[in-house]
C-alpha cells in the first residue's frame, strides 16, 4: 500500500505551485512508495481549503502538506486531521503552530525581507521613494516579509517606503494599483512586489506608462513569468527560491515524519533528500535555503524550468 | 323579481388528491435527484459511506443553507438580498472587536446576531423605506458592509476566540451530529412552520404574487418585507457565529462568494426567482444535494471549479427539464 | 335589406384551446366593407380570443381565415399588420416610457435610405394621425405624461397608422368619457365611408344599436347567431347571448337610510382632490359620478388608506377615525373593491380560498397559525352567497372568468363584515348577465344594513342604483343630487362643468 | 439650462466633472490630459461591457455571465495566439467576438425557448463558462512572454494620440448608439422591457429580442475579453472574477432601470465613467485601500436613491389649481 501525501496549495493554476508539484512528484519517484494528491481550492480562500482538507481527511490520506491561505482559520480543520492520525505540515505560507507539526519556510523571512530591499537599493545609489505592492491584505507570508523589510530599512540610507498597496493577487487590481502609485508618487523610483502575480502586473503597468528606466520593479517572481519584463527593462532583478525544491522538500519532510524517521520538535533536524537537512526553531519552523536572484544574465536559462 | 337562480350548489374544497400533488411536485424530483447522487457517490468512492465522513460533509453546506432558508422567504416575497456574505463578514468582524474588548462566548453570539439584524434592517429600510429595488440596493450594501469590515480590520485578523466559543462551529451535540447540523435542522423546521403554517407565511406568498393586490387587501407590505430583510440579516448573523467559530478567526475576506451559493440553493430548491412560489423542503433538499455533490466530487479530488460546473449544469437542467417535458406533453396532446 | 357584398374577411370553423379551456370551438365570422359588425357575448365568451387570432397573436388550432376569398395564415402580429388588419385591443397595449410617436409606430417605423429609423418623418406622420383621431397631443412627449383618455386616442392613432382593410375595436369606449366617445363614433363613421370592414366589441347595448350594421353573438366559445341589427330587438339579442331572460335591470330595493355611518369632511390632497365632504348613512347606496379622470378613484383610495390625504377628517359612527393604511381601514370597517381587478383586486396565482381569507387571516388563524378548515369554511360561506362558479375552492383565481374574479374580490371583503363597502366601477367590462348579479347583491347588501359607495361612469347604473349621487369634477365635488327627479342631463352638466340650463 | 439639468445624463455628467475637479484640487496631475486619457483607457472595457449589459437590462433581463464570458473568450484568444502565433490578431479578435456571441446566444436561447428566468440561466452559465476555462487551460496561466507582441500591442498602440483600447470603446459607443436609437431592433428592446405584452401586440417577438440582446452582450463581452487579456498580458481562470457586479452597478448609476425599458447609451457610458474615475482616483488621492470597497458601495446606493427619485412618477395632477401653483 502506497503512502498518500496531499500537497495542498493556495489555489490551483498558479505557476509557482505547479512547479512545486513537479518537485513533489520528483520526491515521490525517488521514494517509490508514495502517491501525491495535488489539490487546492479554485480561489485563494480559507473556506475553500477547509473543504479540501475535509475531503482529504475522509480519504484517510497519510500526510497533508499545505500552503495556507489563512494562518489561523485553518487551524481547527487541521487539528481535526491530526486527531485522526494524519501528519500535517505547512510550507511556503504557514499555519499557526497548534495547527501543524512543523512549518517549512522557503527561506528565512529575514533574508527575504532584506533581499527585497537590497534589490531595490542596489539600483538606487542616491536613495529614493519606494512603494510596496502586496497580495491580499491577509496573506501571512507577505505581511511577515513586509515587516522584515521595514526592520532592515535603516541599513539602507535614503530608501524611503512611501506606502503599501494591495493587488489581491489579481492582475487587474495590481495593475490599477500600480497606475495609482505612478500617479500619486511622481518621485517613485522602485516598486517592491513580494508576490509573483503582483510583480508581473506592476512591471506591465510600468511599461505601459512609459516609465521604464524611471521606475524599477522588483520583488519575488517566477523566471518564466518575468523573463519578458527583464528583457523590456522594467525589472532589473528579482528573487525567488526554487519552487521545485520547495515541493520536493515538503514531500520529503512529510514522508520522514509520517514514517516516524524524524520527529517535529524544537531543535530537531529533518532530512530533505537532496536538499540536505532543515533545523527547526522554537516555533517548529525551519528555512529551506537562501533566495536566489535573477537578472538579465540568468533569467532566460531558468525561464525554461519554472 | 329574482331572475338569478340561487343554486345551493356547493363548491368542493379540493379537486386533486394529496398523493397526486406530492408525486408531481418539485420536491419529489429533488428527492429523486438526491437519492441518485447518494447512490452514485457510494459507488464512486469507498470513503463515502462512513458516518464521520458524512458528518464532515455537512459542514460544506450548513452555514450557506441557514442563510438560504431566510433568503428563500425574501425571494418568495419578490425581493433579493445579495449582501448576505458581506453581512457575515461584518458580523464576524464586530464579534472579533467585541472579543478584544473582553466579551465572553455568549456576548460574542449576541454581538454577531445583533450585527446581522442591524445590517438586515438597513437593507430593509433602503428597500421599503426609500422604495429602492433590492437587487441594486444589496449590490451596494454588499460592497459597503464588506468595506466596513476592511476598514475595521485592514490587514489584521482577530484570533484567539475562547474554546467555549469554538463549540458553535466545531462541537458535536451527539455522536456524529454536529451543533451546526442540529441547528440547521431546527431552523429549517422553524422556517417550515413560519412559511407554511402561519399567517405570516401566507402574507409572504401574497406579496410575492401581487404586491399591489396584497396592499389593497390590507397586508402591511412594507412591514412584512422589512421583517424578512431583518430575518435574513439575522440568519447571516447566525451563519457568521458558526463560521467564525469553525474558523477560529476573522478576516475581512471571510465568506466571499457565499451569496451566490446560497441563491443557487434557493433556486435549485424550486423557489421562483420572480417570487410567489416555492417551499422550505425544496431548499433543504437542494442544500443537501449541493453538499453531496461537492463532497462526492471532493473525495475524487475533482478541483472546485469543476464541481461548480456540475452545480451550474444541475441548476440549468433541473429547471429546464420540467419545462421541456411540459412542452413535449402539450405537443403530444395537440398533435 | 342591403344586398350582401363580398366579405373583406371571413373566418371559418376557428377553434382555439388553452390548457383546460376551449375558448373558441368552430366559430365563423364575416366582416364586410363599409359596415360595422358588432360582436357580443358574455365575459369569457371568446371575443378577445378571436381578436387575437385575427391579429396573428394566437394561432388557431383549426379553421381557416379567408382574406378577400384567399386563404391566409397569420403567423405573427406583424403578418396581420401587413395583411391590412389592425386593432385597438381591450387592454392598453402601449409603452409608458416611449414617446407618443413611437407608440404609434413601433414595429413599423418609417426608415430612411440607410434602413435606420427616420425620427423626423415619424413625428410628422404621428402628428397627422393624431389629428385624424381628433386628439391634440404632441407626438414628442412621453406616453406616461398623458391621461388615460389621451392614451386611448394614441391607441386609436396607432390603429390608423397602418393602411388597413379591417379595423377591430375591442371595447374601445370602456375608458373614454362622453365627449371622446362622441368623437370615436365620428371616426367610425369616417372609416365606414372609406370602405373599411369594422369589428366592434362592446358590452354596452345602446352603443351597439347606435353604430353597428350587423351583429354576431358568441356564447361559450361558439357562434350562436348573426344578422342585421335593424332586424333584431335588444331583448332577443340579450337572450341569444345569455341563453335566458334577464329580468329587471336595476333591482334596487327601497331602503330607508338609517343613522350616519361615515362622515367625511374637508378631505384634501396636494394634487388629486380638494375639500371633499359628505355623509353616508346606514343602508344607503351613494353614487359617485364623474368623467373618467375626475379623481374619484384617488379619493376612494385615500379613504381606504392607500394614499395619504394632506388634510381632512373622518368620523365612523360618530367617532373620529384616522386611517393611514388599508389595514387600518379594514379594521375600522371600510373596504374597497378596486377598479383594476387584475392588478389591485385579485391575486390571480393564488387559490380562491386564500384570496378570500387574506384580509381575515387574523380571524381564521389562532396565535398566528393557519387553520385551513376555518379558511375553507369562511370561503365556502361567502362564495356560495355570491353564487360563485368554480370547480373547486383551491382553483387559482386567474383561471376564473372576469365576472367570477370580481365575485371573489367582493367575497373577500364581505368576509371581513365591513360597515362601508366602496365599489369602484364594479361592472366595468362585465357582461350584462353578471352585471345584473352585481347590482342585485349590491342592493341586498344595502338592504342588510351595509353602506355602499358606488363609483361609476355609467349613467344608467348611477341613476338605477343610487339613493343619492355626488358628482366630481377635476378633483372637487361639483354637485350632490337626490335620487328623485334626477336626470342624466343634470349629471352630465355637473360633470362637464356646463352651467345649469336656462 | 434648467431643461438640460432635468436630464439624468446631464446630472451625472455634472457629478463626474465635479468629482474630477475635486480630485484635481488635491492632485492636479489627475487632470493632465495624459492622465485623463489613461483613466478613459482604463474604463474602456467597463464601458463596452456596460453597453452590452444595458441592452439586456432594457429587455427586463440581467446577464450575470458577462465576466465569465469575457474570461473564456479572452482565454481562448490567448491560447490560440500561444499555439499559432502567426494567426493575424484581427482574426483572433473576431474569434473572441464570435465566441462571445455564441455564449451569449446560449443564454438567450435558454431564456427564449425554455422560458427560464434570466438570472437563473446566467447564474448557471456563469459558473459553467468559468469551469470550461479551467478545463481548457488545465488551470494554467498564459503569461506575457507566451503571447505574441502583435497580440499585446493592439490595445497599447496609439492613433491620433488616443490608445486603440479607447478607440475600440468609442467605436462600440457609436455602434450601440445607432443600434439602440436608430434601428427597429434597438427600439424593440425598449418595447419588450417597457411592456412585454404590448410588444407582442406590436408584432415584436419578445423572446427573439431578448435572444438578440444576450447575443449582443455576449459579443461585446468577447471583445472585452480580448482587450482585457492583451491589456494585462496574462490569462487565467479567475480573470475579471466578480466584475459582472461592477458592470450592473455602472448601468444602474447610469440610470438604466433594473425593471426594464428605461436607459440610454450616454447614461450607461457615464455610469461606467463615474465608477471608473472613482476606482482610478482612490489610489491616487491616497485613500487607504481598506476604504475603497465601502466608498464604492456608498456611491452605488446614493446613485440608486438619486435615480429612483428622478424616476418616481410625478403623480397625476387632477386639480387645475395645483397644476398652476406647481
Ligand atoms: N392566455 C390564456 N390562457 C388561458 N385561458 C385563456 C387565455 N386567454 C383567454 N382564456 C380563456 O378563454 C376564454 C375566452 O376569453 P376571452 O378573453 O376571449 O373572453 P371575452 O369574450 O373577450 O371576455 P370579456 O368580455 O370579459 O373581455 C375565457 O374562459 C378565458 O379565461
Ligand atoms: N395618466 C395616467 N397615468 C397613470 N395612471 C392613470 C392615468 N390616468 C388614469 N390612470 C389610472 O387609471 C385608473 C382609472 O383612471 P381614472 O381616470 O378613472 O381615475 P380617477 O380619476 O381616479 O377616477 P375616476 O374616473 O374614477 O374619477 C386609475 O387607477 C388611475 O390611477
Ligand atoms: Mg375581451
Ligand atoms: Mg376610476
Amino acid at each position: 500500500e502506497n503512502k498518500k501525501i496531499a500537497l495542498v496549495v493556495k489555489a490551483l493554476g498558479i505557476g509557482f505551485f505547479d512547479a512545486a508539484n513537479k518537485g513533489a512528484q520528483e520526491a515521490a519517484k525517488e521514494l517509490g512508495d508514495v502517491d501525491i494528491i495535488y489539490t487546492g481550492p479554485t480561489d485563494t480562500t480559507a473556506e475553500g481549503q477547509i473543504e479540501v482538507i475535509n475531503s482529504l481527511i475522509a480519504q484517510k490520506v497519510d500526510a497533508i502538506a499545505i500552503s495556507a491561505n489563512d494562518r489561523d482559520a485553518l487551524v481547527p480543520a487541521l487539528k481535526k486531521a491530526m486527531d485522526r492520525g494524519i501528519t500535517v505540515i505547512s510550507w511556503d505560507s504557514g499555519v499557526a503552530p497548534e495547527g501543524r507539526a512543523m512549518h517549512l519556510n522557503p527561506s528565512s523571512n529575514a533574508l527575504i525581507g532584506n533581499m527585497c530591499v537590497k534589490m531595490a537599493a542596489d539600483n538606487l545609489p542616491e536613495g529614493g521613494d519606494v512603494a510596496i505592492l502586496s497580495a491580499t491584505a491577509t496573506a501571512t507570508n507577505q505581511n511577515t516579509w513586509i515587516e522584515e523589510m521595514k526592520k532592515v530599512l535603516p541599513n539602507y540610507k535614503g530608501i524611503n517606503i512611501v506606502t503599501t498597496v494591495y493587488g489581491d493577487d489579481k492582475t487587474d487590481k495590481s495593475y490599477t494599483e500600480t497606475q495609482g502609485l505612478i500617479k500619486a508618487y511622481p518621485n517613485l523610483k522602485a516598486i517592491i512586489a513580494p508576490t509573483s502575480v503582483g510583480v508581473v502586473a506592476a512591471a506591465q503597468a510600468v511599461e505601459d506608462a512609459g516609465m521604464v528606466g524611471k521606475i524599477n520593479v522588483t520583488g519575488l517572481g517566477l523566471p518564466s513569468e518575468m523573463a519578458g519584463h527583464v528583457k523590456a527593462g522594467s525589472s532589473k532583478s528579482f528573487a525567488i527560491w526554487n519552487p521545485i525544491d520547495l515541493g520536493y522538500s515538503a514531500t520529503m519532510i512529510s514522508y520522514n515524519l509520517l514514517t516516524g524517521k524524524a520527529k517535529a520538535e524544537a531543535g530537531a533536524e529533518i532530512g530533505m533528500g537532496r536538499m540536505g537537512n532543515v533545523k527547526l526553531d522554537d516555533n517548529r519552523e525551519g528555512a529551506m535555503a537562501d533566495p536566489f536572484v535573477y537578472d538579465a544574465k540568468n533569467v532566460e536559462e531558468f525561464a525554461k524550468i519554472f | 323579481m329574482n331572475t338569478i337562480e340561487h343554486t345551493t350548489r356547493t363548491i368542493p374544497d379540493r379537486l386533486k388528491g394529496g398523493a397526486e400533488r406530492i408525486l408531481k411536485s418539485w420536491e419529489s424530483l429533488l428527492f429523486a435527484v438526491m437519492v441518485a447522487i447518494f447512490i452514485v457517490n457510494s459507488f464512486a468512492s469507498p470513503y463515502f459511506l462512513d458516518p464521520w465522513n458524512l458528518s464532515d460533509a455537512t459542514f460544506n453546506f450548513t452555514e450557506k443553507a441557514i442563510v438560504a432558508l431566510a433568503l428563500a422567504l425574501v425571494i418568495i416575497s419578490g425581493e433579493i438580498d445579495l449582501s448576505v456574505a458581506s453581512i457575515i463578514a461584518i458580523s464576524s468582524t464586530l464579534m472579533g472587536a467585541a472579543l478584544k474588548l473582553g466579551a465572553g462566548p455568549y456576548e460574542l453570539v449576541a454581538v454577531g446576531l445583533a450585527t446581522g439584524a442591524v445590517c438586515g434592517a438597513i437593507n430593509g429600510w433602503l428597500v421599503t423605506g426609500l422604495g429602492l429595488p433590492s437587487i441594486v440596493v444589496t449590490i451596494g450594501t454588499m460592497s459597503l458592509f464588506r468595506g466596513l469590515a476592511y476598514i475595521v480590520l485592514g490587514d489584521k485578523a482577530y484570533t484567539g476566540y475562547p474554546s467555549e466559543f469554538s463549540w458553535f462551529g466545531q462541537g458535536y451535540v451527539w455522536w456524529v451530529f454536529s451543533f451546526e447540523l442540529v441547528l440547521f435542522v431546527a431552523l429549517a423546521f422553524l422556517f417550515y412552520i413560519l412559511l407554511h403554517r402561519t399567517s405570516f407565511g401566507r402574507l409572504v406568498y401574497s406579496i410575492g404574487n401581487n404586491q399591489t393586490a396584497a396592499l389593497f387587501s390590507g397586508v402591511r407590505v412594507a412591514r412584512v418585507k422589512f421583517i424578512l430583510f431583518v430575518l435574513t440579516g439575522l440568519m447571516a448573523g447566525v451563519a457568521a457565529v458558526c463560521l467564525t467559530s469553525r474558523l477560529g478567526s476573522t478576516r475581512p475576506s471571510i465568506a466571499t462568494g457565499l451569496e451566490l451559493e446560497a441563491i443557487t440553493m434557493v433556486v435549485l430548491g424550486g423557489i421562483n426567482i420572480n417570487g410567489g412560489s416555492g417551499s422550505i423542503l425544496g431548499v433543504v433538499l437542494a442544500a443537501v444535494i449541493m453538499g453531496l455533490v461537492t463532497f462526492g466530487l471532493g473525495l475524487l479530488n475533482v478541483p472546485g471549479i469543476v464541481m461548480s460546473i456540475f452545480i451550474g449544469l444541475l441548476l440549468i437542467l433541473v429547471i429546464a427539464i420540467p419545462v421541456v417535458l411540459r412542452k413535449i406533453s402539450w405537443q403530444r396532446k395537440a398533435g | 335589406m342591403t344586398p350582401k357584398p363580398a366579405a373583406t374577411i371571413r373566418l371559418d370553423g376557428i377553434s382555439k384551446s388553452f390548457p383546460g379551456v376551449k375558448a373558441l370551438s368552430g366559430v365563423s365570422l364575416a366582416l364586410y366593407p363599409g359596415q360595422v359588425t358588432a360582436l357580443v357575448g358574455e365575459n369569457g365568451a371568446g371575443k378577445s380570443t378571436l381578436v387575437k387570432v385575427l391579429t396573428g397573436i394566437y394561432q388557431p388550432d383549426a379553421g381557416e381565415i379567408h382574406l378577400e376569398s384567399a386563404v391566409t395564415v397569420l403567423p405573427s402580429a406583424h403578418a396581420a399588420l401587413r395583411a391590412g388588419i389592425t386593432a385597438i385591443h381591450q387592454e392598453t397595449v402601449l409603452f409608458d416610457e416611449l414617446s407618443v410617436a413611437e407608440n404609434i409606430f413601433i414595429g413599423h417605423a418609417p426608415r430612411n435610405r440607410f434602413g435606420l429609423i427616420d425620427w423626423n418623418g415619424m413625428y410628422e406622420k404621428a402628428a397627422m394621425l393624431l389629428e385624424r383621431a381628433g386628439a391634440k397631443i404632441d407626438p414628442r412627449i412621453r406616453l406616461r405624461d398623458l391621461s388615460i383618455a389621451s392614451r386611448h386616442l394614441v391607441a386609436i392613432a396607432r390603429a390608423l397608422s397602418v393602411d388597413a382593410r379591417v379595423v377591430i375595436m375591442d371595447e374601445p369606449t370602456a375608458a373614454l368619457s362622453h365627449k371622446e366617445i362622441g368623437e370615436l363614433y365620428e371616426l367610425v363613421e369616417r372609416l365606414k365611408a372609406d370602405g373599411k370592414a369594422i369589428l366592434f366589441i362592446s358590452h354596452k347595448f345602446d352603443e351597439i344599436f347606435r353604430i353597428a350594421d350587423r351583429y354576431t353573438v358568441f356564447r361559450d366559445g361558439q357562434m350562436v347567431g348573426e344578422g342585421i341589427i335593424r332586424d333584431i330587438h335588444q331583448d332577443d339579442l340579450v337572450r341569444m347571448m345569455v341563453g335566458r331572460d334577464i329580468g329587471q335591470v336595476f333591482p334596487k330595493k327601497q331602503v330607508t337610510p338609517g343613522a350616519p355611518v361615515l362622515t367625511v369632511s374637508g378631505y384634501c390632497h396636494p394634487t388629486e382632490f380638494e375639500d371633499i365632504g359628505f355623509e353616508l348613512k346606514r343602508g344607503e347606496i351613494l353614487g359617485f359620478y364623474g368623467l373618467v379622470g375626475a379623481g374619484r378613484s384617488e379619493f376612494m383610495q385615500a379613504l381606504f388608506g392607500v394614499t395619504k390625504p394632506s388634510k381632512g377628517a373622518i368620523r365612523i359612527d360618530g367617532e373620529i377615525a384616522v386611517i393611514r393604511t388599508p389595514a387600518e381601514a379594514i379594521s375600522k370597517g371600510i373596504v374597497y373593491v378596486p377598479e383594476e381587478r387584475g392588478r389591485q383586486g385579485a391575486i390571480t396565482a393564488m387559490p380562491i380560498f386564500e384570496n378570500v381569507t387574506l384580509p381575515s387571516l387574523s380571524k381564521t388563524s389562532r396565535h398566528g397559525f393557519i387553520r385551513l378548515a376555518e379558511e375553507f369554511k369562511l370561503a365556502r360561506e361567502y362564495t356560495s352567497r355570491l353564487d360563485l362558479r368554480a370547480a373547486s375552492l383551491d382553483q387559482d383565481v386567474g383561471t376564473l372568468s372576469g365576472g367570477n374574479q370580481q365575485k371573489v374580490v367582493i367575497a373577500k371583503w364581505l368576509a371581513t363584515k365591513p360597515k362601508v363597502i366602496i365599489l369602484d366601477e364594479p361592472t366595468k367590462g362585465i357582461d350584462i348577465g353578471s352585471k345584473a348579479a352585481v347590482h342585485e347583491f349590491m342592493s341586498e347588501l344595502a338592504a342588510a344594513g351595509l353602506s355602499v359607495i358606488m363609483v361609476s361612469s355609467e349613467i344608467p347604473e348611477i341613476l338605477g342604483m343610487s339613493d343619492r349621487v355626488i358628482v366630481m369634477r377635476e378633483g372637487r365635488i361639483a354637485g350632490e343630487f337626490k335620487r328623485e327627479g334626477l336626470t342624466a342631463e343634470a349629471l352630465v352638466r355637473a360633470a362637464a362643468g356646463i352651467g345649469a340650463a336656462a | 439650462m434648467k431643461h438640460l439639468l432635468k436630464h439624468r445624463e446631464f446630472q451625472l455628467l455634472f457629478a463626474i466633472v465635479a468629482l474630477t475637479l475635486l480630485i484635481a484640487i488635491r492632485f492636479p496631475v489627475f487632470i493632465e490630459p495624459s492622465s485623463l486619457g489613461n483613466v478613459y483607457s482604463d474604463t474602456s472595457i467597463l464601458i463596452i461591457l456596460a453597453l452590452g449589459q444595458m441592452v439586456v437590462i432594457l429587455t427586463k433581463c440581467v446577464d450575470l455571465s458577462t465576466a465569465a464570458t469575457l474570461a473564456l473568450c479572452g482565454m481562448v484568444a490567448a491560447m490560440l495566439n500561444n499555439l499559432y502565433p502567426d494567426v493575424p490578431v484581427l482574426l483572433l479578435v473576431l474569434v473572441a467576438i464570435g465566441l462571445g456571441a455564441v455564449l451569449g446566444a446560449i443564454n438567450g436561447l435558454l431564456v427564449w425557448k425554455l422560458d427560464m428566468p434570466p438570472i437563473v440561466v446566467t447564474l448557471g452559465t456563469m459558473t459553467v463558462y468559468r469551469g470550461i476555462i479551467f478545463v481548457l487551460s488545465n488551470g494554467k496561466w498564459i503569461n506575457a512572454h507566451e503571447m505574441s507582441d502583435a497580440f499585446k500591442a493592439l490595445p497599447r498602440d496609439h492613433f491620433l494620440g488616443i490608445s486603440l483600447l479607447s478607440w475600440s470603446s468609442i467605436v462600440v459607443i457609436v455602434l450601440m448608439a445607432v443600434v439602440v436609437g436608430r434601428t427597429a431592433l434597438g427600439r424593440s428592446f425598449f418595447a419588450v422591457g417597457g411592456n412585454t405584452n404590448a410588444a407582442v401586440y406590436a408584432g415584436i417577438n419578445p423572446g427573439r429580442s431578448r435572444f438578440l440582446a444576450f447575443t449582443i452582450s455576449g459579443a461585446l463581452s468577447g471583445l472585452a475579453g480580448y482587450l482585457w487579456i492583451s491589456r494585462y498580458a496574462v490569462a487565467y481562470v479567475d480573470i475579471a472574477l466578480g466584475f459582472e457586479l461592477d458592470v450592473v452597478a455602472a448601468c444602474v448609476i447610469g440610470g438604466v432601470s433594473i425593471a426594464g425599458g428605461i436607459g440610454s447609451v450616454p447614461g450607461a457610458v457615464l455610469g461606467a465613467l463615474f465608477l471608473g474615475i472613482i476606482k482610478n482616483a482612490l489610489p491616487v488621492i491616497n485613500v487607504s485601500p481598506f476604504w475603497q470597497l465601502a466608498i464604492s458601495g456608498t456611491v452605488i446606493i446614493i446613485a440608486v436613491a438619486f435615480n429612483a427619485r428622478a424616476e418616481r412618477k410625478k403623480g397625476r395632477v387632477i386639480l387645475r389649481k395645483a397644476e398652476v401653483r406647481a
